[in-house]
């Protein structure tokens, strides 16, 4: 680990919009316990939670190690740091069977190619299935952690092309059609999670109304509200009063840039 | 009885064209060497199954040894896709190539199943999603107990699993450490199994520590000790990944060309893991070794006469 | 944040009348001294789950703790019947004792879909048995590949469930070795879980061989430190199975008058392990000490920085 | 591990029927590879077969050790001394899901309270199951190697109570109704085991015909048919001709008396 830099006033209020959206991210964190990490972007806001506002939280990865202390920031969620010192790793058999299936994971974090308005989330084709335009990676764990995982928390930038009336193929169930038939079909179905709770961008932060529907509740410093209607697919609800989220500390942007992306390969 | 062999004869006497082969390894582990040794030895019409098609999937599609793959999540993890097999899937370039396609628990379901001889394996996974509707070996099946419907996925048998470890004696009882994935699933679903080693050790170091085992000798056909052979995958307390192979690999499979261009120079250009490594070069080798030892420490399991 | 505390108040914080407890173990880590202490406690309308019920079972039974059991088989192995439970079984005497019985992949099976929050676990046994008929809660479920039927058992999910262990550190990460029988399902299927160990160690001995850990803190509610808990049961390392004890049983509970005697002396007599291992005499302790060391070695995680 | 004692002629030849009932079950294992070793005399017999005639038949028991070298004969089958120095130690629920449901075990090991005709067993109930004359421990593992083992081997004693024409309660399903009808169902519903493959009691070796009946092939040394047709509920096939089963050598009885059962607790 290299030693802090003296902070320079001027770094203080220099973001990047990534780098608010990674904080903004940590900063729902606080209080969770138990947070599944996917590759990418959520690798990055957990670190950060549990250098900062989360310092208890149980990082469950994906690969199959728990309790894991990385002392670097790994590229791939399967990265020999995250084994070494950490209290437990079992087969990913145990890991989609006991911790995630079983209940034990309070947050599940997913990113996404395109999501709509009810927290429906695509990460496998854009186009047509058989013949897609654009072959994404697919589903991987994340449908099951959306079905299993209590709370989902989404993390993406916003783009016409990613916040979508309708998505191309639906790899990981959000609120379905709204909130009165998510609640009933998770009911029933005996599924343990409650779905989207939070979706963070490069331009706000959204939970969901009683209609299940994502609603603006904060905008981060220095976005306007015409970047967010210009790069979403839908009329988007509005909180009254709309938030406006506290900028990153000198701290927070300190982790990230020193420790947690030194070669600023998700920050730039 | 020694099942210790080389690569090229592991290869040539246990994977045949058309087999389905799974090289497991979720990023931990991955058996690049055999991987190449396939590639070199021109095996085709192969079906591929793997939860994370990584590098190595994408180069034995590039070099036409697969008709099709069975995956949940086509990727190179934190930095983007899998050219190779995207050119094949979204242009059909140079031929299309069949997808079977899950979840990661659905994989790990699938071999599950298999390595129990069970007719299905049920999981929560895939309600109200397009999934079964583009994988109809998907499938409902409700609940004997009460009102509930989860999920089935068949088993899966690959033909071959290979399996790369830290260390196994001569009949093949393997020990891991580190993430060990879906490997044991795999190995004991698969007909055949070829087990690839850092380390052969004598069969009293195995006895040793029996919680340690993951695959028994019974169900291994073949032991290759092919020191490096997951490079640029790892081997917890061995050697690193190597980050910088993933990275450039974006840029080297973006082009059908490039991709040929490496596939000769790094595996049809060389004769096995021995040249790969010394093409590699004792510097970057080097660098990739773990900055210190972390020991598990010992147990005791006492003796009882 | 810690979790260690006393068997006394382990027990009587999170073991309550009319629960569902499993004191899980095959053969390996029965932790005796929480059953003892349940005894102690006069806990009752018990449901007693495990696979083979074993003595402690017979003398909770004797005891009067339970009103069910649910297991796979009933023996004192090697040596012959449990008589204090047979008795309530034939003879209701003093009172009836419900059984709910399956085969230990039956129970294993149901430990497995309480961990995995399934409706029901499949397997191929029970065709063309009795025990369906015994039990309606074995049924069949038609696969929904091809025309194959399996039978399924509904999850089960203990109120309590108790493992023993070599170590654990204060938050409840614990790491075993030797037979793991199925207490690492039972615990995940559980509301709540003690652990026991033999040594209480700093979560840096944990966190040195994480693939050795078990049961992760996360799913404790409570450590007890009770070197000897296991007793007439063994742990693996540190003390041998006392078959003089096993084979001794049988001749105290063939009667009840015997069998409460031994209640009263070894069980109500006592306050707790400690003294019970005082009782026991230094010279039987010392007897069941392993003959040897028999050292697991120690492997290399490596440091990645 | 005691230093054998010299064996004197007289001891050669006089032998207990369970020595004799041992012998011919463990001769049996020649050319098998893996074994499911429950408790009591299967344990006996399969580690006197390692030491004779199956040097490498590898032991699966039943507790989760495989390729175990036991310094002793364990009383359980949980025993430490199984554990130490064996090559793998599983969990319950891989033993049963991988190795034996799997069709990994060769031979599956079973003792009963009552055997019928088609070697269907009882180990569950004397008298109705709700309302027994004797409780027996019930299946533990034996229903399950009764249907997935590739073969099952019993070892019992002979007596009218245990020989019976009809058993008490089915725990484990031998040929069923007969050969023809346990083909079928084995096949149709993917069993992995052919069912039993022979009955080896204090009187004889018993292996099944055509019909799926037992039939008496071999008779130990000493025992008469008398004593066979007055210890079974059925009038017995017997094959023509009918061997006399060779008598346990010296080594044989050296190893079990020295070696795996110096207190006679199986053999008396």
């Amino acid at each position: 680990m290299s030693e802090p830099r003296a902070i320079r006033p001027a770094e203080v209020s220099a973001f990047s919009k990534s780098e608010m959206m990674i904080v903004a991210a940590a900063r729902e964190l606080a209080g969770r316990r138990v947070c599944f990490v996917g590759v990418g972007l959520p690798n990055i806001a957990v670190n950060l939670a549990r250098l900062t506002c989360a310092p208890t939280l149980e990082l469950v990865y994906e690969s199959g190690a728990f309790g894991a202390k990385p002392a670097r920031l790994p590229l791939s969620i399967g990265d020999p740091t995250i084994v070494t010192g950490a209290t437990a790793v079992v087969s990913m058999f145990e890991l989609f069977s006991f911790y995630l299936q079983g209940g034990l994971v309070d947050v599940g974090f997913l990113g996404a190619a395109q999501i709509d308005r009810f927290g429906n989330i695509n990460s496998t084709v854009i186009g047509d299935y058989e013949h897609p335009k654009t072959r994404l990676p697919g589903s991987g764990g994340a449908c099951e952690i959306a079905i299993n995982a209590r709370q989902v928390f989404v993390i993406m930038r916003q783009s016409k092309r990613s916040f979508v009336d309708r998505i191309d193929f639906r790899t990981s169930p959000g609120n379905l059609g709204g909130a009165e038939a998510s609640a009933r079909i998770r009911r029933e179905q005996g599924w343990l999670g409650r779905g989207p709770s939070v979706v963070v961008t490069d331009l706000g932060i959204y939970h969901f109304d009683d209609s299940g529907e994502m609603r603006l509740d904060s905008i981060h410093p220095g976005a306007t509200l015409e970047q967010v209607r210009d790069t979403i697919g839908w009329e988007p609800h509005l909180a009254e009063p709309l938030s406006t989220t506290p900028a990153p500390t000198p701290e927070e942007l300190r982790l990230i840039r020193e420790r947690l992306d030194p070669e600023g390969s998700y920050t730039k | 009885m020694s099942k210790v062999t080389s690569m090229r004869d592991a290869v040539a006497a246990l994977v045949h064209d058309g087999d389905v082969v799974a090289i497991e390894g979720f990023t931990h582990l991955i058996c690049f060497a055999a991987g190449h040794e396939i590639i070199r030895q021109r095996k085709r019409e192969l079906t591929l199954a793997r939860l994370t098609p990584d590098l190595i999937y994408d180069q034995m599609v590039a070099a036409g040894t697969a008709r099709k793959l069975v995956f949940s999540w086509l990727g190179n993890p934190g930095v983007g896709g899998l050219h190779a097999i995207r050119r094949r899937v979204e242009d059909a370039d140079p031929a299309p190539l069949e997808l079977e396609e899950y979840s990661h628990f659905g994989m790990v379901g699938r071999y599950t199943a298999g390595a129990s001889n069970l007719p299905f394996f049920p999981l929560r996974s895939y309600f109200e999603t397009d999934l079964p509707k583009a994988n109809p070996l998907i499938r409902p099946i409700r609940s004997p107990f009460g009102e509930e419907t989860v999920y089935a996925v068949p088993p899966l048998k690959p033909d071959v699993t290979v399996v790369h470890a830290q260390r196994a004696d001569a009949e093949g009882n393997t020990q891991m450490w580190g993430l060990l994935g879906c490997q044991k699933e795999a190995a004991f679903a698969a007909e055949r199994v070829i087990v690839v080693v850092e380390d052969l050790v004598d069969e009293s170091v195995i006895r040793a520590d029996p919680n340690r085992t993951v695959i028994p000798g019974l169900i291994v056909n073949a032991v290759v000790v092919e020191p490096f052979g997951a490079h640029p995958s790892y081997v917890q307390g061995a050697y690193d990944r190597d980050n910088h192979f993933y990275r450039d690999w974006d840029a080297i499979a973006r082009e059908a060309g490039t991709t040929q261009a490496w596939l000769d120079e790094w595996v049809y250009g060389v004769s096995g893991r021995a040249e790969y490594m010394a093409k590699l070069g004792a510097e970057r080798v080097a660098s990739l070794k773990p900055s210190g030892e972390a020991p598990s420490g010992s147990v005791d399991y006492g003796v009882y006469k």
